[in-house]
């Protein structure tokens, strides 16, 4: 039967408002180490959301996102140290670079199958690092990296402590979750799920198939740039190996273990991979073993993810069956 | 007049030649068919006019223009639109979600529309919504729009595509089989659908094997046997062309 | 009796497409089974080959039960299958193919005269025996297919839609073939859609209807069984 | 001229070990259609492995140094492939039926796993092989002297090689690999054990991998628990350079990669070594997207 789904409301939608919520007072509550690690887990969950574009809604293999993130903060580091130039200035600055490499790299190598691109983003990835360690072009700073990155300046007030980059970074996260989740209802989005589930039928019912990989690529690493830009104002120093592999494995896994292409599978896997580790601190050395092996669990348990994407709703009218055009009523 | 014409179409696939110097045309409003024995290359001719594959020789005419070499996705929004032999559908996504790629190259919207939901962008989602579940309806699935269309029985997963490629608003409906793996029942309403489509103003090009859908509902055939072609013309003329009886339809002892 | 299969259930995933069918096979019989695509017909023979768990019922081969056997087991037991769509090794040769069918045979004079035999009847198939099996035309792939089950020295050879996206001319060499290897003492059951072929070379035919038997007789009386002529022989146009 | 050669033979050297690793992926990927990302770490525990046994049984010591090192080699293949056995028994075997990016991240886990493991037994420092296992002798070609351990190296993952290429290519078990690799369904239907085809390959692959590790600690001296990140990814990108699932193409992609580092890092620059061989690699996928040697097959429509 078909039935106006629209209109009912799922529970879930009250989930996300009580989520909302205790994010939003979350810093009244915790003291400034808790709040950073939920800095971190903030910067990483745009990041997550960033890649979900590439990984999640267009199923192409992305393990060198950090090389983006690399770009943005690296864009953002160069421009505020030499000129002096304000850090939210720069955002669309960032944007542009890590997008325009992407365009750039992405473009020759966008037709490669899954594996093959996986590869090639990963080499990618480490071709950047070696870079910025070799200090290329002289302005990267080599393996030291920049130092004395401004911080961000919003409305003549000075943002610094914990609490005030927590509103920062989680305002940033609203909207890109806001921007995002438009973005996947739209004739966009589901372009993207076409070449993710066929690119030869995508192709042939009238997509360029060429062109959604080529956008979702940059604007994922666009957006990953913009991360990067606020990244490199928290930390006011950026070096090659806060971008490494292990980054963009990080970013990957996020994503899969939460839920492909799933908004808020995104945002609970940045809680459980960054926030997780945080708890188990006091096991040190065995954290990460521990780690490694609840990944593989979780993957046998859930592979689909702990919160799997939901299926698009369309208001579909009820309809009046003597308008039929058709003869005979669909078979099951 | 014709809409599609192909001349001296020939592909190589390293030595073997799969379409060897075909040329045939598809009158504006009519109902093609391309028939000849497993192999023969009719899949491949079809690959040849939806860009999928480019030729080594020859020439497709669409509409007065050459499309030989286009991109599959502009040569669909120039009004080809076709289903495949094994059936691709979106697995994981509903038939109305299927059906609304169809439409995707008719509408404009990009990353800005989408994140920031303009006027504009809203009225092209609501048309889009409305003519998919119009082609839901037109082949009979109105009922199951909200399905997974991996769940859909096989015949009406044959209808699915149909709908995905109609909702595109071709001039040039192609179909690969489209009764393979349709029962009876199946198969007649589907000569009423092909029918209905012609209807619409939409030309029709198919390959199939079911000679009794083939012959009733086409207006000319094309036989097709190594790659070339052998004979063309009425149904009642192929049935009677020597060449055709020998390399496809076989003596006919005892059967029919 | 040779095979029995008896009140037969199988699932995918939450759906159940096999509701509880019964069908027997005698020795030496060409059994076949009928029914349009998605009726359980292919579901059935993956069953009796352990591809498909089964969630309910007996599949007995001379009431021993092949249900809690594993695949090659049961190839073992000499119960092999020509797949449908033919799934040959694409990227091995003709020979490989062949071998492969053999694998379960560890006697190099068994296969030698197996491979003659099958070479006899499939003359193409010698001629091309270094080539790629990918590279040959649709009725060859069947051929090879048909071959490489028989290479296993089946008691039961299960054919599922042999003459699928052939040439009529081309299926009937191969339904010809069929006899002459049901004549040698293989059992066959035969998977059709197309119904009047199928009716014509075997003995008894059962009828499939989405997960059910619906019919079961000697052929000849279900090729002049006025439904099955209405549903599965195009009635009479 | 003799700088030259010396560097010529160091890349064959460690175009070998590359190969070596190479195939494990390659193997893996045929079956499965799995990137093994923890196939790196399986390495690392080679060359533990390797320390752990040499330094506690002494072989070389009670069986002369070129027995006792194939004896230890043998046995470090034998361990660090039933490792591999076990990795897919609990990490990737329940996941068959699932979608293949969890399958990754299950595999990028086992990674994290493995690499912390190592870390936590053997501690995160650097460890030292025994000095003069074998004999540092330097042989003469043509005037040109050459390490006997660059010799041995080449000569054994070569051999190693060949006698692999022949197992897959000659024998029943081999075509059986060849034929899972291509439609398991079809394969168990002509009887074969898919489930024990490949386990087969768990343990060849990651016993080549180990054998390698076991190289590279012999070769080189020193061996610390991230080497396998580095080698692995390396000899990824050779089984992709190589055209993946295709076995003489892991060789050849192997080989390569050594030769290419080896003289990049001769010739262009030290620093940028890593990163000329992921250039060459991209190069290589613009010109050609299957690889060297992956076939080119029409994508049936």
């Amino acid at each position: 039967m078909m039935q106006n789904t629209a209109e009912k409301f799922p529970k879930r939608y009250i989930v996300y408002g009580i989520c909302a919520v205790l994010l939003a007072f979350a810093p009244l509550l915790l003291d400034s180490y808790w709040t950073d690690v939920l800095n971190n887990v903030g910067l990483y969950a745009i990041l997550g959301l960033s890649l979900n574009l590439i990984v999640g809604h267009s199923g192409l293999f992305n393990l060198g996102h950090a090389a983006f993130y690399a770009m943005g903060a690296y864009t953002a580091a160069i421009l505020n140290t030499l000129f002096k130039i304000p850090i939210l200035l720069l955002l669309p600055a960032s944007a542009l670079t890590a997008g325009l490499f992407a365009l750039i790299i992405a473009r020759p190598i966008i037709h490669l199958r899954g594996d093959y691109l996986c590869i090639v983003t990963i080499g990618v990835g480490e071709i950047i690092r070696i870079a910025l360690i070799n200090d290329i072009f002289g302005i990267t700073g080599g393996a030291n990296g920049i130092f004395g990155i401004s911080r961000p300046v919003l409305f003549g007030l000075k943002i610094n402590k914990p609490y005030e980059f927590y509103y920062l970074i989680w305002i940033f996260a609203a909207v890109t979750v806001f921007l995002f989740f438009r973005l996947e209802n739209s004739r966009f989005g589901r372009a993207l799920n076409y070449l993710r589930e066929d690119e030869v039928a995508a192709e042939g019912s009238g997509i360029n198939t060429a062109y959604y990989k080529l956008a979702a690529f940059v604007l994922g690493a666009a957006w990953a740039g913009m991360v990067g830009t606020i990244y490199a104002s928290k930390m006011m120093i950026v070096s090659p190996e806060s971008f490494n592999f292990w980054e963009s494995v990080i970013m990957f896994t996020l994503i899969i273990l939460g839920g492909s292409g799933s908004i808020p599978g995104v945002l609970m896997g940045a809680f459980l991979i960054i926030g997780l580790p945080e708890v188990f601190r006091g096991f040190a050395n065995a954290r990460m073993l521990i780690f490694g092996a609840a990944m593989v669990v979780m993957m046998i348990f859930r592979p689909q993810g702990i919160l799997p994407p939901h299926p698009r709703k369309y208001p579909i009218p009820r309809m009046d069956k003597t308008n039929r055009m058709s003869e005979n009523e669909g078979t099951s | 007049m014709s809409l599609l014409r192909l001349e001296n179409l020939t592909k190589k696939f390293g030595g073997l030649t799969a379409v060897n110097n075909v040329s045939f045309e598809s009158g504006q409003g009519s109902i093609v068919g391309l028939i000849g024995p497993n192999g023969a290359g009719k899949t491949t001719v079809f690959n040849l006019i939806t860009g999928n594959y480019q030729p080594n020789e020859g020439n497709i005419i669409f509409d007065g223009q050459p499309i030989a070499g286009l991109l599959t996705h502009k040569i669909v929004s120039m009004g080809i639109a076709r289903t495949f032999q094994t059936i691709r559908l979106f697995k994981n996504l509903s038939a109305l979600e299927n059906v609304l790629a169809g439409c995707h190259c008719r509408m404009k919207s990009g990353i800005f529309g989408g994140m920031f939901r303009t006027p504009a962008q809203k009225r092209e989602e609501r048309e889009a919504l409305e003519q998919a579940l119009a082609e839901l309806d037109f082949v009979g699935l109105g009922e199951q729009a909200d399905v997974l269309s991996s769940n859909l029985s096989y015949g009406n997963q044959r209808l699915l595509e149909i709908a995905r490629a109609l909702a595109t608003r071709p001039r040039l409906l192609i179909l690969d089989e489209p009764a393979g793996g349709m029962n009876e029942q199946e198969t007649d309403s589907l000569i009423r659908l092909i029918r209905r489509t012609q209807d619409r103003g939409i030309t029709v090009l198919l390959i199939e094997h079911d000679m009794g859908l083939v012959m009733e509902v086409c207006e000319k055939l094309v036989v097709i046997e190594y790659g070339g072609k052998i004979a063309e013309g009425t149904p009642d003329e192929i049935k009677e062309n020597p060449r055709v009886i020998e390399a496809y339809l076989g003596t006919e002892e005892e059967d029919e | 009796m040779l095979l029995e299969i008896k009140n037969l259930r199988v699932k995918y995933g939450n759906v159940e497409a096999l509701h509880g069918i019964n069908i027997r096979v005698e020795e030496g019989e060409i059994v076949t089974i009928l029914g349009a695509n998605g009726a359980g017909k292919s579901t059935t023979l993956n069953a009796i080959c352990g591809l498909m768990k089964i969630s309910g019922g007996e599949i007995l081969f001379r009431g021993s039960p092949l249900h809690k056997m594993p695949a090659d087991q049961i190839v073992k037991e000499g119960i092999t299958q020509s797949p449908e769509g033919r799934r040959v090794f694409g990227t091995l040769t003709v020979r490989e193919n062949l071998n492969l069918g053999a694998f379960t045979i560890n006697d190099p004079r068994k296969n030698k005269k197996n491979l003659d035999w099958i070479f006899r009847l499939f003359p193409r198939l010698e001629e091309r025996s270094g080539q790629l099996a990918g590279t040959l035309s649709g009725g060859e792939q069947q051929m090879l297919a048909i071959g490489r089950a028989l290479m296993g020295q089946p008691r039961i050879l299960l054919l599922d839609e042999p003459s699928l996206g052939l040439a009529p001319i081309l299926v009937k060499t191969i339904f010809d073939t069929v006899k002459e290897i049901n004549k040698s003492g293989v059992t066959v059951v035969l998977v059709e859609q197309n119904a009047r072929v199928a009716l014509k070379l075997a003995h008894r035919g059962y009828v499939m209807e989405v997960g059910n038997i619906v019919m079961e007789d000697s052929a000849a009386s279900l090729l002049s069984n006025p439904d099955v002529q209405n549903a599965y022989l195009g009635g009479k146009k | 001229m003799e700088f030259f050669f010396q560097q010529l033979t160091n890349g064959l050297a460690i175009g070998g070990i590359y190969a070596l690793i190479a195939l494990g992926y390659t193997m893996v990927y045929g079956v499965l259609k799995l990137i093994n990302f923890a196939h790196g770490d399986l390495f690392t525990m080679g060359a533990y492995l390797g320390l752990t046994l040499l330094t506690s049984l002494a072989l070389h010591q009670h069986l002369g140094a070129f027995p006792g090192v194939i004896v230890l080699a043998v046995m470090v293949m034998g361990l660090v492939g039933i490792i591999g056995i076990l990795l897919d028994q609990a990490a990737y075997r329940p996941l068959r039926e699932s979608p293949r990016l969890s399958a990754v991240v299950s595999a990028l886990g086992a990674s994290i796993f493995f690499q912390n493991l190592v870390m936590m037994v053997y501690g995160a420092k650097y460890q030292y092989y025994p000095k003069n296992i074998l004999p540092k002798t330097v042989i003469t070609i043509m005037g040109l002297p050459i390490p006997l351990m660059r010799i041995l190296i080449l000569l054994t993952s070569v051999f190693m090689m060949v006698a692999l290429y022949l197992f897959i290519q000659k024998s029943k078990v081999g075509t059986a690999i060849r034929a899972a690799a291509i439609d398991q369904g079809a394969a168990r239907l002509m009887g074969i054990n898919v489930n024990r085809v490949i386990m087969l390959v768990f343990f060849i692959g990651p016993a080549l991998g180990g054998a390698a590790g076991l190289m590279v600690g012999l070769y080189y001296g020193q061996i610390n628990f991230t080497m396998g990140w580095v080698y692995g990814l390396k000899a990824f990108t050779a089984a992709i350079l190589g055209g993946i699932g295709n076995i003489p193409g892991a060789m050849v992609g192997g080989i390569l990669l050594g030769l290419i580092e080896s003289l990049g890092a001769a010739y262009i620059s030290l620093a940028w070594k890593d990163a000329i061989a992921f250039c060459v690699l991209i190069a290589i996928l613009i010109v050609r997207p299957t690889g060297l040697l992956g076939e080119r097959v029409a994508e049936k429509i």
